[in-house]
């Protein structure tokens, strides 16, 4: 039998398809958009496909990330943050801290060796420094988002951002052009106000190694160097970093298969 | 381990209790005549005091027959009646900025719309004191003199120095301190007499601190009766009551009788095995206050996963040191009202801003799983330290920890969303470290 | 020949510039994206007016720059805050009014003026996009369109939907989400017109505003902002006719560079 | 150490012959801007086993540790060159900058070379911070000095008295001495003559602020919070005398009162914006370091007199309530006493008694007529377009001629 996990994220629904070996078969990646549920579903038809396999194999799927209470979608739902804990020790098992960088939020969560959260932390009300914030650096410049890490390692003299607000980040962004930066110093100062942010936001939870860093902004090389350097240790990312999230729901959805109830509590 | 949602709440039958429902009743009617009386007060032109709940002095003012108005429950009612936003905004337009308390915004609103309240037309202070126990109550209390140009007195109370820091009876710093605030009671008295053209009566105000020693010792064995596993009232949602009454009635019969009623009435509970929440799963300790604009969905976000409130700090702090025990000696009254509250200030201080001890404690003794620290934005008094308290709890003592945040009063700060997010996550975790420890 | 000046508004998203006559008239006027060079702008700004006035570089003796790269263009003969500009566009056109709401791209500005024109008082709101011009601006870009949108759909709205997000990104998917829920694009765009308009107000109530009250910016194309803010504070706004109400910025630093050029002529006169 | 040649002979305190204010200023510049307190570690150079007690604002006698040989110094916040990196997990988001950058040098390092911290209680966050130090900073004596709120009593300058007394015994403690009373005096004296000094380059600022800018004072007079006095009351002389030097010319702008830099202080940059703009004749700037008006008595009890002048001879802050100093009508003397036509009522975000004092200043000065400018700062702040724009306006609105 199979289980997948979904995570419906703001930016983007991502979807994993395991089995009971605990071996991924399958992953979904598609833009959230507007319609949360018809997100969730294709990433999960996707991540069938990729598997190839039928939704009727599929035993459970857990659903997670911000769109969950939205839809409640699949069988039951976990919170991301638990969810990317739990992905993350499976990913790399001796993560003590994970560090999650997504469209709207971000998250520094302590864990325990079985992937138990221990603490955790997020941005609050202001979604200043997230990973919205990079896609608009991305429109503002007119480069595409896979490369801006690249770029961003080639600047030298970053200069400093004195917004992370993701709104205004474009009139900074052409300001410092203005001024006459370099594109490739004004996205490293767009890097490292993220870094920094993201960084400052992780140290609440105190940081242990091993740090691995999960969400969408993990496939980024440059902030992959920059939080190395600001936790000051390397980082874990791998290609599946960004599908931590689903991946966790997985795992939570194969342990509801094997051991029957993950809690004692009934429904109605 | 999902997360459940509002819809999935169970219904509970619970076994009939003949005492339901006395505590509440009771409740309302003193705090309908609480109203009446400021409002009689004003309409026959008697003198209002303002006070706060931290240092009300109602030990002294009881003796001038001066009703007594506490702001920070009359800005809390605006929020549970669902009308802080509007006083905040009146208050805002006037210049107050986001940045500050908003119990004192959703105040100056009322005042600023002519006194009106949801729950009755809020007097005018003649007299205002203001303890140092929260430095915007001087601040309030400024505002106030500017709008009525009535009297401020500032009680000033030193306490507490430092963490580890006592000043033990006999000691020197004890005299010193001892002895300024005995002074202060003097003025205070004085400046009474002068606004009230009453004379001081001590034999009167023997008979207050008698009453508010009996006050205490109830106080504290209903706030036990839920070490009881389930435990018979929740400290959030009906804490607040309890608060509001012991806070009112401080030193007058009404405020013994009621904490009677509230102990039968828990008592009864425990003795037919009802908790304050169906199926007890997860006992916590609040530290901070609860988010009153949002009252029910605050308290629904932990009740949702068969949480409840054991206690709450704040059921210490703006408990007037209540729960600490207080015991006047009551043969020389004057010099023991002021060695009392030099010995609770420092207790109640430490326990907010060097907590983590009587935190310990109480997690110990309450049983609690986890504690929930909420930081207020309007309150840097209550919240200034939190994270850092709950991060040291967690590194050495073990206690796991959730920080949330919201408010007291202004409902633009409350995102249900985000909220629950945490609160999930947290129970999550709970669970897993509940599960982990079974294996172990 | 009788001076022409010129005055230019090097706003954060778009540059005005309006040619301004000895009595006021307004002779010829340019709107762009201010883009990467404020110097450039200015330039181009200047050229384009003048070439819609039909007039010469000679002919026109005095610039005046405001807004938030004033200081950056070479051009000018003097710099003044879009405060004080937008306060003496609105005397000049309303002499009887004292409360002006700009609300612009980034900042929503509010001001308290005497009778002559000067500044008495002032607020702005933060500087968090949640009800700036640019979160209008993303909202349409997002549903494909560009800025003309924002006017004929929040004409078109019916019922706008309500968005309570303090921040402009979480906003954002609010937004989405009622898309997704089935509304309409028109209620949509008109919802976050309504919210936009609910904080500009706030912002005006921090000067105590006295009526009659002018608006003035970019948003006073959107009609839906002017109704709204009338609804909420209970009495009227004027706005300037002619689109004025956008390059009142401009069309002020154009004023006041005359003023300034009748005291220098003055004082040479003193002088020779 | 970050100690330039320049500073090394500004500290030897020899007079260079043509010395100009503006050489004396960037000295002095370069050291309140190094968070790592350059002049503190090289008096402990120069005093082996030396004592360093820190003081959070706005008041402390520091009398008391100078006559014990103490060397006291003075929080006062640091813009970018102290990043925020460890602090903020430790203390709630609606918290002012200080309180984070006085935790940041404790948590970076920076203030290892402290034996004793006190914090007086003058707000929520100042109280709370205390406990978060003791929390984080095990090895150091962190205390509150019990400053009266209840200032106007009879019981206060005794209480005081008392409470200086402790803390002098604390302090004699960490520094293994005995304090007598003559050691109090002369430390009086010393720092009499620095509030003497303090008070020439305010009336200088006040009476031709063409001679001497802003940033300058402000600059001269917080470098008292880095040093010992002996070295700042030089400083202050050679200042004074190059200043006597000058002869600009004033130019059109307004004068005003500048309110609001009490604790938190706004960046300098910030200052010299508004110094472009118009004269800031007189301010509240690190009011504790001029807290006392007078000189304090050095006959007497030296504890009892300083408790007196704290209490009865001494200016007026947000942070204090006496009866006797309506603030209103404080600022409104201020304004008159420098000749000012108009104030600058600053408040530093998120500082509670900040915030509600500039409601009653700017009600009075609405009533008075007075044309006045209420802002918000952040010590960590870098961009000052906003505040530039406002106080042009502000300026423009005074000066421009209208038809
Ligand atoms: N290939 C990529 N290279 C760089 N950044 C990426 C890439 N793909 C996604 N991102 C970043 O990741 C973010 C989305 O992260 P994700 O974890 O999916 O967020 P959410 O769960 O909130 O939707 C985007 O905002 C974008 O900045
Ligand atoms: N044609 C238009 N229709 C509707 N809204 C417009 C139009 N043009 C501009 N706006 C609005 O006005 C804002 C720009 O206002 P403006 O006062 O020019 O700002 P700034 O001076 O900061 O550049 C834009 O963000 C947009 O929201
Ligand atoms: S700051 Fe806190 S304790 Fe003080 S008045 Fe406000 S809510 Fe009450
Ligand atoms: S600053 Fe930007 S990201 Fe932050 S709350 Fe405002 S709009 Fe949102
Ligand atoms: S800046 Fe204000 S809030 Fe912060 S410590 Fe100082 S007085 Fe307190």
């Amino acid at each position: 039998m199979l289980v997948a996990g979904v995570d419906v994220g703001s930016t983007q629904t991502k979807a994993v398809v395991m089995n009971e070996d605990r071996e991924v078969l399958g992953k979904g990646l598609v833009p959230t958009g507007a319609r949360l549920n018809e997100a969730g579903q294709a990433a999960f038809e996707e991540a069938l496909a990729r598997a190839g396999a039928k939704e009727s194999e599929v035993g459970f799927v857990v659903g997670t990330g911000y769109g969950r209470y939205r839809v409640e979608f699949g069988d039951a739902q976990v919170t991301e943050i638990s969810c990317h804990a739990r992905g993350a020790v499976f990913l790399f098992p001796n993560t003590r801290t994970v560090l999650d960088i997504g469209g709207q939020d971000t998250k520094g969560i302590k864990v325990g060796p079985d992937g138990q959260v221990i603490d955790f932390n997020m941005n609050d009300k202001c979604a200043a420094g997230t990973g919205r914030f990079l896609g608009a650096a991305s429109e503002a410049l007119e480069v595409p988002l896979p490369d801006l890490g690249a770029l961003a390692l080639s600047g030298k003299n970053p200069v400093k951002m004195t917004t992370t607000c993701t709104v205004f980040a474009e009139s900074e962004i052409l300001g410092w052009l203005a001024k006459g930066r370099h594109v490739e110093d004004v996205v490293a100062g767009v890097h490292k106000a993220i870094a920094s942010r993201s960084v400052g936001l992780l140290r609440r939870v105190g940081i242990e190694p091993e740090v691995t860093f999960t969400g969408g902004v993990s496939n980024n090389e440059a902030m992959v160097e920059l939080i190395s350097e600001l936790v000051g240790m390397p980082v874990n990312t791998s290609s599946e970093t960004h599908h931590c999230g689903a991946l966790g729901a997985a795992l939570f959805a194969l342990e509801q298969i094997l051991t029957g109830a993950m809690t004692e509590r009934q429904t109605v | 381990m999902t997360s459940p949602t509002k819809h999935e709440r169970r219904i509970v039958i619970r076994p009939p209790l003949s005492l339901a429902g006395t505590t509440r009743d009771e409740n309302r009617t003193l705090i309908r005549d609480w109203w009446a009386d400021l409002n009689s007060a004003e309409d026959e032109g008697r003198p209002v005091a303002n006070v706060f709940v931290m240092g009300s002095m109602a030990e002294i003012l009881r003796n001038f027959d001066m009703p007594i108005a506490f702001p920070e429950m009359t800005s809390l009612q605006t929020a549970v009646r669902g009308r802080s936003l509007e006083y905040i905004t009146t208050a805002e337009d006037a210049g107050y900025s986001p940045d500050i308390c908003g119990y004192v915004k959703a105040d100056v609103g009322v005042h600023l719309q002519g006194g009106d309240h949801p729950m009755g037309h809020l007097p005018k202070p003649s007299l205002v004191v203001a303890t140092n126990l929260c430095n915007t109550y001087i601040k309030w209390g400024e505002i106030w003199e500017r709008m009525y140009e009535c009297p401020v007195f500032v009680f000033d109370i030193p306490g507490w120095r430092g963490s580890g820091f006592e000043t033990k009876r006999g000691s020197g710093t004890f005299r010193d301190d001892v002895r300024y605030v005995e002074a202060q009671i003097h003025e205070l008295i004085a400046l009474s007499e002068e606004v009230t053209g009453k004379r001081f009566d001590i034999d009167r105000f023997r008979e207050t601190l008698s009453s508010v020693n009996e006050l205490s010792r109830l106080f504290q064995e209903v706030l036990e009766l839920n070490q009881h596993r389930p435990a018979p009232f929740n400290a959030l949602t009906e804490g607040i009551n309890l608060m509001g009454i012991v806070n009112a009635y401080r030193g007058s019969p009404k405020g013994t009788h009621f904490l009677e009623t509230a102990k039968a009435e828990f008592e009864e509970r425990i003795a037919n095995g009802v908790g304050a929440v169906p199926d007890e799963r997860f006992r916590l300790l609040l530290v901070g206050t609860a988010c009153y604009s949002n009252f029910r969905d605050f308290a629904g976000l932990f009740e949702d996963w068969q949480g409840v409130f054991a206690h709450s700090d704040y059921m210490s702090f703006a408990g007037g040191a209540l729960d600490r025990g207080i015991v006047y000696d009551l043969d020389r009254p004057i010099e023991s009202m002021a060695e009392q509250m030099v010995l609770s200030t420092q207790e109640a201080m430490g326990g907010m801003f060097w907590g983590q001890d009587w935190l310990t404690e109480v997690v110990r003794e309450w049983d609690v799983d986890g504690i929930v620290f909420h930081g207020v934005k309007s309150c840097r008094t209550v919240s200034t330290g939190l994270p850092d308290e709950r991060e040291w709890l967690l590194r050495h003592r073990d206690i796991p920890g959730l920080f949330i945040q919201s408010d007291l009063v202004d409902p633009r700060l409350w995102s249900e969303a985000q909220l629950k997010n945490r609160i999930d996550a947290f129970f999550e975790s709970l669970e897993s470290r509940r599960a982990a420890g079974a294996r172990r | 020949m009788s001076d022409i000046t010129a005055g230019i508004d090097l706003g954060s998203t778009y540059t005005k510039a309006v040619l301004v006559a000895e009595d006021g008239t307004i002779l010829g006027r340019y709107e762009g994206k201010t883009g990467f060079h404020f110097a450039k702008a200015a330039d181009r700004a200047l050229r384009e007016s003048m070439d819609d006035a039909g007039v010469d570089r000679d002919d026109v003796t005095y610039v005046a720059t405001t807004g938030f790269g004033r200081y950056a263009a070479d051009l000018r003969d003097l710099a003044v805050t879009e405060l004080t500009c937008h306060a003496y566009a609105v005397h000049t056109l309303f002499p009887d009014v004292r409360t002006v709401l700009d609300v612009g791209g980034q900042l929503v500005k509010a001001i308290r003026m005497d009778d002559k024109g000067r500044v008495q008082g002032f607020r702005l709101n933060d500087k968090c996009a949640a009800g700036s011009g640019a979160f209008l601006e993303k909202t349409v870009r997002y549903l494909g369109h560009d800025v003309n949108a924002i006017t004929g759909y929040s004409e078109k709205a019916t019922k706008p939907v309500s968005v309570s997000s303090v921040c402009a990104v979480f906003a954002e998917s609010e937004i989405i989400n009622h898309l997704a829920a089935g509304e309409k694009e028109e209620d949509v765009t008109a919802g976050a017109v309504v919210a936009l308009a609910g904080r500009a107000a706030q912002v005006l109530k921090r000067v105590k505003p006295e009526p009659p009250c002018a608006l003035t910016g970019g948003l006073t194309r959107v009609p839906l902002v002017r109704r709204q803010l009338e609804e909420i504070l209970g009495f009227e706004f004027r706005v300037p006719d002619r689109d004025l109400g956008a390059f009142a910025g401009a069309y002020g630093a154009g004023l006041l560079a005359h003023q300034r050029l009748r005291k220098v002529r003055a004082q040479e006169a003193v002088a020779v | 150490m970050i100690l330039t040649d320049r500073t090394v002979s500004l500290t030897t305190g020899s007079i260079m012959t043509a010395e100009t204010v503006e050489s004396i200023v960037d000295e002095t510049r370069t050291i309140i801007e190094d968070p790592s307190y350059p002049m503190a570690r090289r008096w402990l150079e120069e005093h082996p086993g030396g004592k360093v007690l820190g003081h959070f604002q706005v008041y402390f006698p520091e009398e008391l540790a100078h006559a014990a040989g103490v060397l006291p110094i003075k929080v006062a916040g640091f813009d970018t060159a102290l990043p925020i990196r460890k602090a903020d997990a430790h203390l709630a988001a609606f918290v002012c900058s200080i309180a984070r950058s006085a935790l940041e040098l404790v948590m970076s390092g920076t203030f290892d070379l402290l034996d004793m911290f006190v914090f007086p209680p003058i707000c929520d966050v100042a109280r709370h911070s205390c406990a978060v130090w003791a929390r984080n900073f095990e090895d150091v004596d962190c205390q509150i000095i019990y400053l009266p709120h209840n200032a106007a009593s009879p019981a206060a300058v005794p209480y005081l008295t008392g409470e200086y007394r402790r803390i002098l015994r604390e302090i004699e403690e960490v520094a293994s001495t005995r304090v007598s009373d003559e050691a109090l005096r002369r430390s009086i004296e010393v720092f009499n003559e620095n509030r003497r000094l303090l008070r020439e380059l305010y009336r200088i600022k006040r009476e031709t602020p063409w001679n001497l800018s802003a940033v300058e004072a402000y600059i001269l007079t917080r470098a008292a919070g880095v040093m010992d006095r002996e070295r700042h009351n030089d400083i202050l002389r050679r200042a004074l005398a190059a200043i006597e030097q000058r002869d600009a010319k004033p130019q059109d702008r307004i004068k005003v009162v500048f309110s609001g830099g009490f604790c938190e202080q706004p960046p300098l940059d910030l200052i010299s914006v508004l110094q472009d703009a118009c004269y800031i004749v007189d301010d509240d700037f690190m009011v504790g370091l001029r807290w006392i008006l007078e000189d304090v008595a050095a006959d007497g009890d030296p504890l009892e007199a300083l408790a007196d002048a704290y209490l009865n001879r001494s200016d007026y802050s947000p942070v204090q309530h006496d009866p006797r100093k309506p603030k209103e009508d404080m600022l409104l003397r201020k304004i008159e006493a420098a000749g000012a036509e108009a104030a600058i009522i600053a408040a530093a975000k998120m500082c509670e008694p900040g915030l509600e004092e500039q409601v009653g200043y700017s009600q009075r000065l609405y009533d008075k007529g007075i044309p006045h400018l209420v802002m918000e700062f952040e010590e960590k702040s870098n961009t000052f377009e906003q505040t530039r724009m406002e106080v042009e306006t502000f300026a423009e609105s005074l000066l421009f001629e209208f038809a």
